[in-house]
Order: structure tokens, then C-alpha cells, then sequence
């Protein structure tokens, strides 16, 4: 069916162009890192993980949130999803491909990457997630996949298809919760160090993974034609709002047990975040924007009037993704480095290289969603 | 139906019970050519009759059967075909590379419409080829001929004769298979290869030769004298004037004609081909054509193709002597399928060059047909595609919305040709309700009709209706999704063989030709109200008592 | 015969002369002999029998075992030792050596081209010396 | 399963021979020497006869498989690719053929429902396995150039480089190892596991097969497993490259093994399937314009054919053809 | 205990007492005969868990100004000299009383202590968070409570660092040896992209020698031995000093110890 994927209009192909003009940025700027080493990045010693886990650690929320329309719709049998199933399921493919990839680019030694494999530690939650990671991919694509391919023919799925599905869902669970704890276990990093953490990382995940879904669902309508309908827009509205109140609710109980307690370990990550630290806090004004915009956007996606207009739920979904990315994807990783195990601050700043790999992956990931995107749509809007 | 097919029920718990296998039948631990011959009623066409041999100078004339035991090959025969073998590896590349380059990968098992209907590992085309590879290798291969099982080569038999004569008569010649060859292999070679072999000794096939020597004397398929074939236009005209009220003009071998028009002689004769006929003949009248038939190349077809090479061209060289002889600048080709694989990939080489005529150009729209300069013949989809593009006709789709159609690509014009989006766009212009089949049974992929390369036997009906299921089952789909009722083909074998498969597998689909339904939409200069289509069907939204 | 066959005649035509240019260069160049001989670097490096390219007390092993198996060798040795902490190895005849790269390059120092000679020779790339310094490294 | 055991069974008689041969027979030079030679001269002459013998037949018509839109009005989009108009599409449709199996990417699995029904489901695995297949082969063929020039050219080296970029064995884990024992597995089992595939296989299918993947063994063996010393190796190998006939030094003789079977598929290729290498160029519904309307192709041996003139119709039919008011030439 | 009754410890402990020399000899002189060793003299394998090695700093008697210990391990283990830039790589270094120990009471500290200099490098956990943080064993505790690296088979992933609460590991950000200021050939430099630290000189006590840093100290400011072995040396002086771990609330259990 991927042939679908290599036709396509003007705009496609344009889109696809650029994508792959982006790729090439990214491929330059690795081989560089290749030759160089990571110190080409703007990691170092003290700040050791920097863009490249951040955006691991939000990709894999993005990834999860697919279970926000497979239990649902084959759990719950929620019609409204019928069409953006599909959409979900390849959105978390692309996006856990992206999640192996920035680990990949995080590597020093990507050549060794099998050693996971060849040598696995059960103690050590990396390999957890090699395995929950792949797993989870593999059983999107392939049962996203198999559905499709059965709708293609007109005829039912293979009954195994739906076994996989039911899987999926744990699954989905299982790869926030291990990416958690890899954050989560480690002594000495007080931000990280928390029971709350796969709770939260769960929230967010499908706050912004909804959110996406639902500008995804925008973007469809306006140059596929392909609409999945409002219900499953509004449900999905929803969704998304409960799982930002939820993330919200977390950050505050982060907040009361840190400031409390009073324990200034727990405060250090915190206070360096929100308010700086030693009269240092590079963060604070991102910080501040991410949870002022988070909060403004739940309130939209709760209120029904809001959300019933499309300028307002574009603006919330966009809203709370920014948020959460934020969050994720910036504060989390470089406020755990923060303060270091010497007490210090030390500024981390990405380089050009380093935002290019990014840059770099996120197309992959793109082209990869926009190639299962164009198959899916090609074959729901087939005519026969 | 026929007495030669199973009853459809009986056909379709065949299907139920062996699915979801495609084999019919249990091979486990066997080789192919293990396998045995078996003809019976349904499965072979009847040989020709010795009298037709005769006209056409062919060897072996004789009254058999193929359920005969002894086949009465001439003397010497394993000598006519080994050297009839040898002759035509060198002279065809095709041949040659085709049986050495198989790797037998596999890709085209199940691409072959007789495979999929009959579920006889022997239509698949790398087994069908390997019937004629097997002989080849003992041939040319010393180790072959030692190490047979190994290698996959034997002896030529009788029995060999038996299952070229089965198997080649099981293919259509459509290349459906060809498309999905990583090497290209091209199965309708090496069956034309193997029917020009068989008709060395004198094992045939009636429904082609008599056409054949039909065509040779009397300049059509059918045998129909010159009185007969004018005549049966004109009762068309007739028809043409009763539903449309207006009287169309045809002209028979007129000389100093702009145009010579040649279409199959199952437009001419055959139902539903005439309505396609009446339609061309709308279409010329309203533009205002200058145009001449021909009762002398009366014919598009051509059997010779599926006879001999030799035979392809003598049939086809009537149509360049005509329009020389009556001094056309370019000739017209109706709707035909194995007629345009001749005329697109073999005319201009065999009896060309057409010297004697002049690059086509339309003469209502101006347009210079750049694409048939060397053969100097157009499609009649290309001339009605560019009359409507520059908008030369006058037409109301609405008078097709009684019919919801769907599209069959011709094998040969597809895969023979190239030609599939002119068709598409004159049906798009004529009519409302126009749904594609599931895309791998169409264009390139398309499936043959089960009767084509002169397989349209009544005595074949049970390969024909096995062989044409899986275009029946698309069909069925859209039948199902989009409640089609209407085949519309470019091809009059199609015509004529498609009916009854719509018959046997979906009754209530009819069968149209493309410019039938042009002929529905056209509004002719003078016209009666029109109520009826050509078929004197009711129109949809048309009817006498629906005052405006 | 049409183009394409011209187009192909022309390729087996230039698949000949290649062939035949080929047999002239080489033929030209070494002869009937082997070419590597004349070079007197790498034939000193490779194949005198017996030719260890220093005089020392014994291998380790039979000459060769080493030249077939010196690498699983050392990787076996550096597993045992860097994770087992396995640092002795004991050799057919009963003799004791310390697992490390260094016991080899005590032997094999007085030609700092070693290792090298026969690897660029076979064009064989081992990772050895982006870790561990080679001889032709050591600081004197 | 005699289909499938009698060439497993070659091959292993035949990587037997050089070893019974070397060990016992001290036959080196006939196994690197003679042999060698023998096979690339065989390959070589082998396949410039095909080539030829090839050539020399002509190709009476053009006969493109159309697989889309001729070029026909101008306002029609045509499919160059699959429908080349001119000599230069045409070569890159071959090129997409021989460089990404382009018609084998198409390829459909037709499965039968219950109705019954017939649908056709994507089915890319043989193209994927084939593509594996091939150029795991050609990268294992190119690097090794490594055994046959002093220095290898930039491009092998940067090929080779990419090939061991994996740290995973000493000496280094080269991907196309992995991946072509991969596709040779898929594609004797995918023989093995269809009803149809098992029945259309020949014995020549499958020693192709066994003879590839023992060679790739004996090769994979002889780095990872059962060593053998390279120098004398590649001394030989520079010989072979360099026309000379100096006996070689003695090798293992799993390295027999390994030429051995290699000679044996050069020896095989010119008589075999493995022509296939050469036929995709020289197939005619690939290789050639769909362009015989616009430009006459001529048939070298084209028959003088005598067909029925109109006069001689005319001269049957005239007097009904007089009755019916057609016009006649003569009166 | 004399020098002499400490390496004899030493050369039991590792089990390796000819070997070392030997060995070491080796290394050396081409020429030495080497089966000549008497293979009597010593066991293949050391026996887990015997032997946890330990060390014991007086910062007391460590001099505020002298580097002696950092520069000689730094030279020993091919240390680049990055330091000062984020991708500075340190085994051994000084830092501030308060960084070292921030969990520790900082009130009424004198003035002499809080601006004390304090050597810290790899604690060498009992209970190391790196080890089980690491997802290819390529760092891993060693049978005599070395926390060791495997450089072969470090992909680079850096939780080890994420994990270590001390900051003792450095990661190869590029390429070492550029930035090596003198290269010893008894220990190899590191590849860029996998991550290094102090390795308690094991290369030296298979050797029967000290580590570098308590072999080169003038001030004899660090005792080195086993912490399983209630005579040894470091067991008689923890027991006869308050002494000091860092960070002893997170469970590490390091073995290194500090007196104030």
C-alpha cells in the first residue's frame, strides 16, 4: 500500500520537498556530530542530557496519547473515532520512531546500539524502554496497518489484528511509565525523584497528544479534505482537558511537597525553574508562559462554548501543546541537571548542530506521519 | 446457460469450499509435469474443420477431437516443431530471452485471470511458459538433457502436444502477468509462439480459423458478403432515425472519402456491438464527418494474431491497400481491443510505410494526431476525447442517467496500447454515474473478459466463465457498493463476451460500448424528443408525459 | 537490428576491450609473479616461514594460530581481564602470560610497523588503536 | 522435498571436493590457480556469448508492456515511466527495473473470500526480500575489491566503512552478511511455505540458493569462526588480479570451500537462471519506446506476404456489390 | 605497617603477586623469558566479593595548594586536559567543602573547613546507581568492589552520569587524545563518545602497586585497602577516626571516606 504514499499533488509533493530538504540539514548536521563527537552540541559535563532527551521524553507522551482513541473506539466502541483511529495509531508510529531516533542521536556510540540487545539488564530501565518503545511502534504500524489494509480489500481483519490492539493499550501505559522511570529512579536528581512523575508524564501526554490529534484532525480537513468530524473533535477536546487538569493538579502537588517540606533539596530544581536560583534562572520567563498558557488553555477546552469555535479550540490545542512542551521537553531535563551535584548552575544552550539534528529528526518523523497519513486517507477516501 | 458450464451455484460452492486456497486440488510431494491432461466438455474449443484448413493452405486437414486419444499429428512432427522452435528463437529476441531469463520468482502465479478462475496450477503463467521452457532446455542444454528432473526439461511427447493445446488455449494473451515480471516476461509472446507451433501440425481451433479464412475472402470475421454488410448498416440507420429521428448518412467504399473508418465486424452484427455502430455513426453525422466504410476491409479484428505472425499480416494488409486504393489521408479505428494491439505495435512495421497518407489531423478541431503520424490510424477514444475537449459536441449526460456504469479497461488497449484516460474522460462527459472497479482490477491491472484471443467459444463456456470470474467479482463489488448496472468497454470482443459472464456471475449488469452511450448524449442537429436510448431502453427523468 | 541492439553489441564490445585492458595493465605490471613480492616492505612483513618479524623467546601460541586468530585472541583476553578480572593465561605448553595488549607489544616493539604492514597490506581496519597506543605511538 | 534435498545436497558434495582436495590432495594450485581461472574464463567468454548470441536475434516489433498512459493529446497526462515515449524513458524505466524492481514493487497477493469474492491485498515482501537480497550481494561482491587491489578506490572504502559501521564482532560485523543469510533464508522458505511456489520450483531454483548461501557461510566462517590467515589469502588473490601463476601459499581449506563454490557460480551463471542478470536489459517489453505509432520500426526479416487484393475481392463480389449499389472498380 | 607488608597484601589480595611482576616486566623487556614463570604462585580467578577496596582521605593533612595526586592519575590514565570547558573529563579533583558535602551540617562550620579543599573522584558504591542504571553492563561492579568501565562496550547513553549523585563521571565529548598532554603507553586513551572515570588504578594493583594519586601524595593524606579485611590498614584507622561519606542518605554506600 505505500505506493499510495508516492502519489500525490502539487502541495504534496512541495511538502514532502521541503521535509526532505530539512532531513538533509539534519543528516549534515549528524555526520558532523559523527566526526566531531557530542561536543558539538551544547551538552557538557554538568548538563549531560540536553534537546535530544527532552524531545524523547515529549515524543513519548505524543506516542502514548494513540490510546486516547484505540480504547475508546475498540474498547468502548465510540463510533465518533472511526476515522481518526488510524490517525492516532500512525501518529504514535511516527512519533515513537522519532523517540528511537533522538536516542539514537543522543548516542555516543550509535555504532554500539546493539549492545542493548546483546547484553540486556533488566536492571537498567534504557532497556525497558528499547523494548516497550519497539514494541509499541511495531504494534501501531502493524496493526494499523492490518486494519487498513483489510479496509483496502473490503473484506474483515485477520482476527489476530485485534488481539494486537488490545495490547497496544497497556502497552501505550507501559511506555510513558518506563520513560518515567528512567527520570524517576535516579538518586540525587530531586526533580526527577518522585512517585508523581509517571502520573504526571501520563497526564501530559495525553493533554498534548489529544491536542495534537485534534489540530492533526484541522490540518486533514484542510489539504487532505478528509474530515473526522467535530464529535470525535470535541471528544477528544475533552479528553485533552481532564488530562491538563490532571497535569496541572500534579505540578501543584510537586509544588506543596517541595516547598512544605521545605527540604531544600526538593525546593533547588524547583526555585531555579520558576523563581532562579542564586539569582540565576535563564528558564523562569519560559516556565512562567508555559503554565500561564497551559492553564488558559484547559479553561478554553473546558468550557463548551469555547471549544465549539474552531479559532478558539486551534488556539487551546496549540496552547497547551506549547505548554506541555515546554514543560517536558525543556524544564524537566535541564531543571533535573539544575542544580548539579556540586550545587551549581551551569547554562545550557543548544547549538546550531544540535537544533539542526532536531530539526532534522522532527522532519523524519513528519515525512514518515505524512507518507502513513497519505496512505491511510487515500485508502478511506477510496472510491471503491 | 450454456451446456457447457457448470450452474453458476455449482461454480461458487467450488470457489466456497476450496477458499481461501486459489489451488483447486491436493500437489503436495508432486512435480508439475506429473500433473495430467484432462479435456472435457467446457474445457477445449473445437478443432478446425478440414475444409477451412484447405482454404487457408494450413497442414494436417482432418476431422478430430481433443478428447481423442490419438490426435493424428502429422509424420515427423517432433521435427516440425523443434525446427519450428529453433526458427522462431532466432527470430524473435523476445522468445529467446524470455525462456532463458525466468527465475521463476513467482510474482505472476496469481496474476492470471485462468488461474484465479480455475485454480489449475498449469495457468499459472511461469508454469504455463515452463510447458514450452521444458522442451526449450533439452534443446539447448546438454546438462539439461541429462539431468532432467533436476533442471526441469523432458522429452517432447504427444501428451506435450495435449497441454500445449490446453494451456495455451487457457491464455488470453492479455499480459496482465507481464506487468508484474521483474524481468518482463511476456506470456502473450510465448503463446503466440506456441499457437503458431500447434497450427504447424494441425492442432487448432476452429472459433479462430474460421474467422480467419472468413476474413481472408470476404474482408470480415463473420463471412458476411458485401450486399449483406451494407445492408445490415443500413437497417442500423433505420434504427438510428426510429429513436432519434434523424437519418444518418454512411457512405461504402467511397473513393476520394477524407476518412476511412474500420471497426470490428461485431459492431456491424453483434448484439450489443451494433448500438456501439449506431453511436459512431451519431457521432460522424453530427460533426459533419467526411468518412467512408469499407466492406472489403470491413474488419478491425484480426485472428491472424492469434494463428501467425504471417497470418496477422496478411489480415492486416487490407487496411492500408483500401485506403490507398480509395485515397483517404488517414484512417479512423472503432473500438476494438486486440484490432489496436495490431494496428499500435505491429501495422506501421509490417505493412507500412503508409507513404500514402497523411499525418492525421481532426478535421473539425484541427488537431494533428502527432501520436499516429507513422501509422497514420486513430483511436476513435483520441478523436472523441479531442472533440469534446474543444467542445465540438453538443451533450446531455443527463440521457445516460438510467445507466450507473462502470469502466473495463481492454487488455490490449491497456497493456498492448497505453490508453486509458481518453475513455475515461469521454465517459466522465457522457454520462453521470461513472464508478472505478477496485484499482488492481483496473487499468494496467485489469482483468480480461475469459474469452479474448479468440477463445469465445460456446464450447469453451466453462473456462470462459471461470476465467472471466475474477473481473465478475469486481464488478460484483461495485454492483454492491455503487448498484452499477452498466459495463462500458472500448473493445467488441468485450461486447460479446462479458455479456453472458454478466449473465453467469452478475444478472442485471448489461454490457455497453463506450460511444453507445455517446451516441445517448449526443443532441443532433433536428432531433425528436428523445425518450429512449439506443437500445430503445427509457431514459431516466425522459420520459413521454414529462411536459417541460 | 534496432538501437538497443547496436546500444548492446557496443557494451559487450567495451566489456571485451576492459577485459583485455585489464590482462595488458596487470600483465604489464607484475608479470607472472605476484605482486606484492617486489614490494620489500610488505614482503618482509608478511610471509618469511617462520618469520615472526623479531627474534624473541616464544609466542604465545604457533605462529600460525597467531596470524589466523591473534584478534579473537585478544578479545577474548581483554573480556576475561577488563570483566572477569581473569588476567592469567596459561598457553598449550603450560607457560603463563598476562592477558594484555602489552604483553604482545613487549615482544613485538623493535618494528613499530608490526601490526601495521600486514594490515594496510590486507586492508584490514582493526579499532585496536583508537584506544590503546600503538608502537609507533609509544613515547620514547 | 527431492527438489529441494538433491541441490543441497550438490552443493555440499561440491564444497566437499576442494576440501578432500587441499587437505588430502595437496591441490592447491588446481583449486587457486587453475580453477579460478577456468571459471572467469568460462563466466567471461559464457556471458559475452549470451550477450551476443542475444543481440544477433532481432527484435521484430515493438512490444512495451504499457503500464500507463501513452503520450498521446496533449492535454493527457502521460506516464513516462510507465510508457516511455522516447528512447530516454525508456532507459529509465530499465534503470528502475534493474536498480528497484520497479514491476515487482506492484506485486499483489490475490486472496480468495467467501461470497465468493476475489480482492487483492499489497504484497511487497518479495520485493523487499529480492531488493536485500541483490544488493547485499553486489555491496559483498564490491568490497571485495579490498582482496584484489592494493588500495581500495574511495568510494569502496566509504561502501565498506558503512557496511562495519555496526561494533559488534571482532574482526568487524559487516551488515550485508547479515542481511543477504537473511534474504537467502527468506527466499528458499518462501518457496518452501507457499503450496504454489513449492509447486512451480525446480532444483535449479533452489542450488542457486544453497550454492549462494554456502559460499556466504564458508565466507562468514572463515572471519568469524574458522579462521584462516589473510595474507596468504590476499597474496593469491593479487596473483588472480595480476594474471600469475605463482602456486599459492598454504591457506585453510575452508577458503577453498569458499573459491571453490564461488567458481562453481561463475561456471553456473552463463548456463543457468542466473542469465536473468543479463536478460532484464534485453527484454523487450522493458527496454524499448512506446512510440510505434509515431515512428515506424522495421523488422528486419519482414515476410513478403500475399494477401487477398480488393481486386481479386472485388472480382467475387462484384455482382452483388453492383446490386447493392456499392461502387466497383471495374465494371 | 611498612611499604613492604602493605604490597605483599596487596599482591595476595589480587591473587596475581608473580604475575604482577612478571607482567609488568614484560611490558618492558622484550627479551625477559616469560615461560619461565612458575605457575604454582598463582590462582586464575579472584574470588568475588573478597576483597572491597576502599580509601580514606584526611583532608586534614591534605596540602590546599598541591596537585600532586590529580596531575600524576591525569598522566597515568591519559586524562585529556579539557578543564574549564564543558567537556572537561576529570577521574580526581578538588572542590569546595560545602559542594562535596551539601547534605552535611553547614552551621557554625569554621571558616577553616567551609574553605577547605576536598579530593573527591569515584566513590566506588556498594550500592552504585550507575551500575544498575546502565544498560549494557559496560560499567559494573568488579569482584573486588571496583565500579569498573568496559570502554568496549559503553554506547554512550550517559545514565551513568544522570545517575551518579557525586558527579564522578566524565563523557568523551570529543575526541581525547588531541588533549592528552603526554601519552603513557601503559594505559589506553579513551574513543570519543563513551564515558570514563577514576577506576581505583586497577591496572596498578593487579600489579601489586598502590593507585597512583595514594602512591604520588607527599603528605601520605590517603590510605588505600581492603574495607572487608577488619585488620587492613583503612578498617584500623576508620575505626580509630570520625570520618565522613558523602551524601550517605542516598544508600550508595560509598567506599571513600573523609576526615574532616
Amino acid at each position: 500500500m505505500i505506493e499510495k504514499a508516492l502519489k500525490g499533488g502539487r502541495g504534496y509533493w512541495t511538502w514532502v520537498a521541503i521535509l526532505l530538504a530539512v532531513i538533509g540539514l539534519g543528516v549534515t548536521a549528524y555526520a558532523r556530530q559523527m566526526t566531531l563527537g557530542l561536543g558539538v552540541t551544547g551538552m557538557g559535563r554538568d548538563i549531560s542530557w540536553g534537546v535530544y532527551i527532552a524531545q524523547f521524553t515529549f515524543l513519548v507522551g505524543v506516542a502514548a496519547s494513540a490510546v486516547m482513541l484505540v480504547l475508546p473506539y475498540y474498547l468502548h466502541n465510540q463510533k465518533a473515532f472511526s476515522k481518526i483511529v488510524i490517525v492516532g495509531e500512525f501518529l504514535a508510529v511516527s512519533a515513537a520512531l522519532m523517540c528511537m531516533l533522538f536516542i539514537l542521536a543522543d548516542m555516543g556510540r550509535p555504532d554500539r546500539v546493539l549492545n542493548v540487545l546483546l547484553h540486556p539488564s533488566p536492571h537498567s530501565m534504557v532497556f525497558w524502554d528499547v523494548l516497550v518503545l519497539n514494541g509499541y511502534l511495531f504494534l501501531n504500524l502493524i496493526s494499523g496497518w492490518a486494519v487498513l489494509g483489510a479496509e483496502r480489500k473490503g473484506v474483515a481483519p485477520a482476527p489476530w489484528v485485534k488481539w494486537l490492539i488490545y495490547l497496544s493499550i497497556p502497552w501505550a501505559f507501559s511506555i510513558h511509565t518506563v520513560t518515567a522511570f528512567l527520570f524517576a529512579g535516579l538518586p540525587g536528581r530531586h526533580l526527577w525523584l518522585t512517585a508523581v512523575l509517571a502520573p504526571r508524564f501520563l497526564a501530559s501526554a495525553f493533554a498534548a497528544g489529544t491536542a495534537i490529534l485534534i489540530l492533526l484532525t484541522f490540518i486533514l480537513k484542510r489539504v487532505a479534505k478528509f474530515d473526522a468530524g467535530d464529535e470525535a473533535r470535541t471528544k477528544l477536546a475533552v479528553l485533552g482537558a481532564y488530562a491538563g487538569v490532571a497535569n496541572l493538579f500534579f505540578l501543584g502537588t510537586e509544588f506543596f511537597t517541595a516547598f512544605y517540606s521545605n527540604v531544600p533539596a526538593h525546593m533547588h530544581s524547583l526555585q531555579y525553574l520558576y523563581f532562579g536560583l542564586d539569582g540565576q534562572g535563564p528558564l523562569v520567563p519560559y516556565m512562567w508562559f508555559s503554565l500561564i498558557a497551559g492553564i488558559i488553555s484547559v479553561g478554553i477546552l473546558l468550557s463548551p462554548p469555547l471549544r465549539r469555535k474552531t479559532g478558539m479550540l486551534i488556539a487551546a490545542c496549540i496552547g497547551l501543546v506549547v505548554s506541555i512542551w515546554i514543560d517536558k521537553g525543556v524544564g524537566l531535563v535541564i531543571g533535573g541537571f539544575n542544580p548539579t551535584p556540586f550545587e551549581a548552575i551551569v547554562d545550557y544552550i543548544p547549538t546550531f548542530t544540535e537544533i539542526s539534528v532536531t530539526l532534522g529528526i522532527w522532519a523524519i518523523g513528519l515525512l514518515v506521519l505524512t507518507m502513513l497519513l497519505k496512505v491511510a486517507i487515500t485508502v478511506k477516501t477510496q472510491e471503491t | 446457460m450454456s451446456k457447457y458450464a457448470p450452474k453458476t451455484e455449482e461454480l461458487k460452492k467450488e470457489f466456497e469450499e476450496k477458499k481461501p486456497r486459489l489451488l483447486k486440488g491436493k500437489f503436495d510431494g508432486m512435480d508439475w509435469w506429473d500433473i495430467p491432461v484432462e479435456f472435457r466438455d467446457g474445457n477445449w474449443c473445437f478443432p478446425a474443420k478440414p475444409e477451412v484448413l484447405d482454404e487457408l493452405h494450413f497442414p494436417n486437414p482432418r476431422k478430430w477431437a481433443a478428447t481423442d486419444k490419438d490426435w493424428q499429428l502429422p509424420a515427423n512432427w517432433e521435427k516440425t516443431i523443434r525446427d519450428g522452435m529453433k526458427d522462431r528463437l532466432k527470430r524473435f529476441r523476445s522468445f529467446k530471452v524470455f525462456m532463458d531469463s525466468c527465475v521463476r520468482c513467482g510474482a505472476c502465479a496469481d496474476k492470471c485471470h485462468f488461474f484465479l478462475g480455475t485454480g489449475d496450477p498449469k495457468n499459472m503463467p511461469v508454469m504455463r511458459a515452463e510447458l514450452v521452457r521444458s522442451i526449450y532446455r533439452q534443446d539447448v542444454n546438454a546438462f539439461a538433457r541429462v539431468l532432467t528432473k533436476f533442471s526441469g526439461s523432458r522429452k517432447l511427447t504427444p501428451e506435450v502436444i495435449k497441454e500445449w493445446h490446453m494451456y495455451f488455449h487457457q491464455c488470453t494473451e492479455c499480459r496482465r502477468c507481464s506487468v508484474f515480471c521483474p524481468m518482463g516476461i511476456d506470456t502473450a509472446e510465448i503463446t503466440m509462439m506456441a499457437r503458431e507451433l500447434l497450427n504447424l501440425i494441425g492442432v487448432n481451433n476452429n472459433w479462430i480459423l474460421a474467422p480467419v479464412a472468413n476474413c481472408n475472402r470476404t474482408g470480415n470475421h463473420l463471412g458476411i458478403e458485401p450486399h449483406t454488410f451494407e445492408q445490415n448498416i443500413m437497417s442500423l440507420v433505420d434504427d438510428i432515425e426510429e429513436v432519434t429521428g434523424v437519418r444518418v448518412n454512411p457512405t461504402f467504399n467511397r473513393k476520394g472519402a477524407e476518412i476511412l473508418f474500420i471497426t470490428p465486424s461485431g459492431d456491424v452484427f453483434g448484439d450489443p456491438g451494433v448500438y456501439t455502430m449506431m453511436g459512431y455513426l451519431l457521432l460522424f453525422h453530427h460533426i459533419g464527418l467526411d468518412y467512408t466504410i469499407s466492406t472489403y476491409a470491413s474488419e478491425g479484428g484480426n485472428f491472424g494474431t492469434f494463428t501467425s505472425n504471417e497470418m496477422m499480416k496478411k489480415l492486416n494488409a487490407k487496411m492500408y491497400h483500401e485506403a490507398k486504393r480509395l485515397g483517404v489521408k488517414w484512417i479512423l479505428g472503432g473500438e476494438c481491443g486486440h484490432m489496436w494491439r495490431v494496428v499500435h505495435q505491429y501495422m506501421a512495421t509490417m505493412n507500412g510505410p503508409a507513404d500514402f497518407l497523411q499525418e492525421p489531423v481532426s478535421p473539425i478541431t484541427g488537431t494533428k494526431f502527432t501520436n499516429a503520424k507513422a501509422t497514420k490510424m486513430v483511436h476513435i477514444a483520441e478523436f472523441t476525447a479531442d472533440l469534446i475537449k474543444h467542445n465540438k459536441l453538443k451533450l446531455d449526460p443527463k440521457r445516460n442517467d438510467h445507466l450507473r456504469t462502470t469502466f473495463h479497461d481492454s487488455c490490449n488497449v491497456a497493456r498492448g496500447m497505453g490508453m486509458f484516460e481518453e475513455p475515461r474522460y469521454i465517459l466522465n462527459k457522457v454520462c453521470n454515474v461513472f464508478h472505478e472497479m477496485p484499482e488492481n482490477t483496473i487499468r494496467e491491472q485489469t482483468f480480461c473478459c475469459g474469452s479474448g484471443s479468440g477463445l469465445n467459444a460456446e464450447e469453451f463456456m466453462d473456462i470462459r466463465m471461470r476465467g472471466g470470474f475474477p473481473r465478475a467479482s469486481a464488478v460484483a463489488h461495485v454492483r454492491e457498493k455503487h448498484k452499477v448496472d452498466s459495463l462500458v468497454t472500448i473493445c467488441a470482443i468485450d461486447r460479446a463476451s462479458l455479456t453472458p459472464l454478466m449473465r453467469y456471475w452478475n444478472p442485471g449488469v448489461s454490457v455497453y460500448g463506450l460511444h453507445e452511450l455517446v451516441g445517448n448524449a449526443l443532441i443532433m442537429d433536428g432531433e425528436k424528443k428523445r425518450t429512449e436510448d439506443l437500445r430503445e431502453n427509457d431514459m431516466a427523468g425522459f420520459e413521454e408525459d414529462d411536459d417541460e | 537490428m534496432n538501437k538497443f541492439s547496436q546500444i548492446l553489441g557496443a557494451v559487450a564490445a567495451g566489456l571485451a576491450v576492459f577485459i583485455a585492458a585489464w590482462f595488458f595493465i596487470h600483465a604489464g605490471h607484475g608479470g607472472s609473479t605476484s605482486a606484492h613480492a617486489e614490494d620489500p616492505a610488505v614482503a618482509a612483513a608478511t610471509v618469511q616461514p617462520g618469520g615472526a618479524p623479531i627474534d624473541s623467546s616464544k609466542c604465545i601460541l604457533p605462529v600460525e594460530q597467531m596470524r589466523s586468530s591473534h584478534m579473537q585472541v585478544l578479545d577474548k583476553w581483554r573480556h576475561d581481564s577488563v570483566r572477569d578480572g581473569n588476567r592469567v593465561y596459561v598457553n598449550p605448553e603450560g607457560a603463563h602470560f598476562e592477558k594484555s595488549l602489552n604483553t604482545c607489544l613487549g615482544c613485538h616493539n623493535n618494528n613499530p610497523m608490526f601490526c601495521f604492514m600486514c594490515h594496510q597490506y590486507a586492508d584490514v581496519k582493526p579499532t585496536c588503536w583508537d584506544c590503546h597506543l600503538s608502537p609507533m605511538e609509544v613515547p620514547q | 522435498m527431492r527438489k529441494v534435498l538433491q541441490p543441497l545436497l550438490l552443493v555440499l558434495v561440491l564444497a566437499l571436493i576442494p576440501y578432500v582436495g587441499v587437505t588430502y590432495g595437496k591441490l592447491d594450485y588446481l583449486f587457486g590457480i587453475i580453477i579460478p581461472y577456468t571459471a572467469v574464463a568460462i563466466l567471461v567468454l559464457g556471458m559475452l556469448w549470451r550477450l551476443i548470441d542475444w543481440v544477433r536475434r532481432p527484435v521484430p516489433f515493438r512490444i512495451p508492456t504499457t503500464c500507463g498512459q501513452e503520450k498521446s493529446l496533449d492535454w493527457v497526462k502521460t506516464n513516462p515511466l510507465e510508457s516511455p515515449s522516447n528512447p530516454f524513458m525508456a532507459a529509465l524505466r530499465m534503470l528502475s527495473e534493474v536498480l528497484f524492481f520497479r514491476s515487482l514493487f506492484r506485486n499483489t497477493k490475490a486472496e480468495l473470500h467467501g461470497g465468493p469474492k476475489l480482492v487483492y491485498g499489497s504484497h511487497k515482501w518479495l520485493w523487499l526480500g529480492g531488493l536485500a537480497f541483490h544488493w547485499s550481494l553486489l555491496i559483498i561482491v564490491v568490497r571485495h575489491a579490498r582482496f584484489f587491489m592494493e588500495t581500495m578506490p574511495m568510494p569502496i572504502q566509504m561502501i565498506d566503512s558503512f557496511d562495519r559501521f555496526l561494533d559488534v564482532t571482532v574482526p568487524a560485523f559487516y551488515l550485508t552478511d547479515a542481511i543477504a543469510l537473511a534474504a537467502i533464508t527468506f527466499l528458499v522458505a518462501r518457496r518452501l511455505s507457499d503450496e504454489k511456489m513449492r509447486l512451480l520450483s525446480l532444483s535449479t531454483d533452489y542450488f542457486p540458493l544453497f550454492l549462494i548461501g554456502g559460499i556466504a557461510l564458508a565466507g562468514i566462517s572463515m572471519r568469524y569462526v574458522t579462521k584462516v590467515n589473510i595474507m596468504p589469502v590476499k597474496s593469491l588473490t593479487m596473483t588472480l588480479a595480476s594474471f600469475g601463476f605463482t602456486a599459492p601459499e598454504p591457506i585453510g581449506a575452508l577458503f577453498y570451500v569458499h573459491l571453490f563454490l564461488v567458481c562453481v557460480l561463475l561456471v553456473y551463471v552463463p548456463f543457468s537462471k542466473l542469465l536473468h542478470m543479463g536478460g532484464i536489459f534485453l527484454s523487450p517489453t522493458r527496454n524499448l519506446p512506446n512510440d510505434s505509432r509515431a515512428k515506424r520500426h522495421v523488422n528486419p526479416w519482414n515476410p513478403d506476404i500475399k494477401f487477398r487484393t480488393y481486386a481479386e475481392y472485388e472480382d467475387e463480389f462484384r455482382e452483388k456489390m453492383k446490386k447493392a449499389g456499392l461502387p466497383v472498380d471495374k465494371q | 605497617m611498612t611499604m613492604n607488608q602493605q604490597r605483599r597484601e596487596f599482591l595476595k589480595k589480587a591473587g596475581l603477586g608473580a604475575l604482577a611482576g612478571l607482567g609488568a616486566a614484560a611490558g618492558l623487556f622484550p627479551a625477559f623469558a616469560l615461560e619461565k614463570t612458575d605457575p604454582s604462585s598463582f590462582t586464575q580467578k579472584p574470588t568475588p566479593g573478597k576483597v572491597r577496596w576502599g580509601m580514606l582521605i584526611d583532608t586534614r593533612k591534605c596540602k590546599q595548594n598541591c596537585t600532586e595526586c590529580i596531575v600524576r592519575c591525569h598522566h597515568d590514565h591519559n586524562v585529556p586536559d579539557l578543564s574549564g570547558t564543558k567537556n572537561e573529563v576529570k577521574w580526581i579533583w578538588k572542590s569546595g567543602y560545602e559542594e562535596a558535602f551539601p547534605t552535611a551540617s553547614q552551621q557554625f562550620q569554621t571558616d577553616e573547613v567551609k574553605h577547605r579543599k576536598v579530593l573527591t573522584l569515584c566513590n566506588h558504591c556498594a550500592e552504585a546507581p550507575c551500575t544498575r542504571a546502565c544498560p549494557t553492563e559496560a560499567t559494573f561492579k568488579r569482584w573486588d568492589g571496583i565500579v569498573s568501565m568496559d570502554y568496549h562496550r559503553c554506547i554512550g547513553c550517559r545514565f551513568c552520569m544522570a545517575a551518579c549523585p557525586y558527579g564522578s563521571r566524565s563523557f568523551n565529548w570529543e575526541d581525547p587524545r588531541p588533549h592528552v598532554r603526554e601519552l603513557t603507553a601503559a594505559y589506553p586513551t579513551r574513543m570519543r563518545g563513551v564515558v570514563e572515570k577514576c577506576n581505583f588504578c586497577s591496572e596498578r594493583l593487579v600489579k601489586g602497586d598502590l593507585p597512583a594519586c595514594v602512591d604520588s601524595c607527599p603528605e601520605k593524606a590517603l590510605i588505600f585497602g581492603d574495607l572487608n579485611d577488619p585488620n587492613s590498614e583503612i578498617r584500623r584507622m576508620l575505626a580509630a577516626n570520625q570520618t565522613m561519606q558523602r551524601k550517605p542518605e542516598l544508600g550508595t554506600l560509598p567506599s571513600l571516606f573523609y576526615i574532616i
